[in-house]
């Protein structure tokens, strides 16, 4: 089963991932990624202090077009019984779920890289842009080159 | 009938809007004046790419852009 | 926080990754396995045809001193926030989960990799024995030379 | 008192019992003989692994297990 959504509103990944779960009777394992807007509370923050909420905009003829072929490659690849990817859009708060990515597979292997590489595509190849409002303002978020160093693993 | 330009993430702050109408056809040369000297130097940048109708360009000074194509001008990412 | 169970009782995993996820403030992502007792109802599953219940022996004063230090390695390695470990010993039916294994972190590459980890060393170095039951009664299982090799991964 | 020796996995239907009480003090060569012919020759694997007081040998030749001690024999592992 693939499932691939983007969504203006909040959503509860446990929600999603329950059901996903139970509709591949016979699996060996799900291994699931929920990425959240990061908040000021951790003691290795300093950068992240002060982030308010989070906004991502997309550009929808290519975002979930591009999001489609991410998870047909992603099941093919890793031999998957189910995919499930969502991705948030619009204004988020601390806290809230931006992505949520869910692989079900037979073996554990398959499933945890299929999460790996997804997260890695949804992060440096897929079309969003993100921009954090502090007490100062709306600021757009760079790239980081880890991003595109994580992508780079995944070619031959 | 016209081609229309979308500013995506960074550069639509840096237009001061979001989409914006130009006469058709609108090729790579033509598409560089119609933004502005401050996007047309982003877009000569490798990292920011080019769709029109909807798929990405491989090579974007290859635009031909006609009647009623919507091209969009995507800077780097940064989702997730 | 850290969370290492062993459990002799059926156990729904979405119910511990919830709070688990909310004891987290602050956090960037969390990443989740779920290792569940696999059926015979995939195409590719001739080898696990037929099996109708698994039963997982442990060492007692081994087992659970074993996944805490597992657990502080984990924690200390991806710098995670937090760590949830819970493993099911005892008889399990077809589709009933095994094991969890959820790690927050402040970015995902932590909570992926923690998560990867840890499943690697539960399944090849902490003290469980599995058998199934088929139906000419109960098969122990051998020790995959795949699971050797992942573990492997993990040594400089 | 005595030493208890448990049989893991596997080795618990080799053994046809879950554990046995032999007399203290246990080394490695009294192990091998207190516990049958087919046991030994499995004890003697790399592979298979013995804790005494509940800490896993590092040699496990050099078992010196005393009263009221529980010796582990730890076959090759197959969890998760």
């Amino acid at each position: 089963m693939k499932d691939v959504r983007l969504l203006t509103e909040m959503f509860i990944p446990g929600a999603l991932v329950g059901p996903f779960t139970q509709a591949h009777p016979g699996l060996g394992g799900v291994c699931t990624f929920v990425g959240e807007v990061r908040g000021g509370e951790g003691q290795d923050a300093k950068d992240d202090w002060g982030v308010e909420a989070l906004e991502l905009s997309h550009y929808e003829p290519l975002t979930l077009p591009t999001m489609e072929t991410l998870a047909d490659s992603a099941i093919e690849r890793f031999d998957l019984m189910g995919l499930l990817m969502v991705h948030r859009v619009g204004k988020m708060r601390v806290g809230e779920p931006i992505v949520c990515v869910s692989a079900a597979a037979r073996h554990r292997r398959g499933a945890i890289d299929a999460v790996d590489f997804c997260m890695d595509h949804l992060k440096a190849a897929a079309w969003f842009w993100k921009r954090e409002k502090r007490a100062d303002g709306w600021h757009w978020i760079e790239p980081r080159s880890d991003d595109y160093a994580d992508l780079a693993r995944w070619s031959e | 009938m016209a081609v229309k330009i979308i500013f995506l993430g960074p550069l639509r702050d840096m237009a001061g809007m979001d989409s914006t109408q130009v006469e058709a056809p609108l090729d790579w040369a033509r598409l560089l004046k119609a933004v502005g000297e401050d996007i047309a130097a982003q877009l000569q940048e490798e990292r920011v790419n080019i769709a029109c109708g909807g798929r990405v360009l491989s090579d974007k000074t290859e635009l031909q852009a006609s009647d009623g194509d919507e091209v969009a001008l995507l800077p780097p990412v940064s989702g997730g």
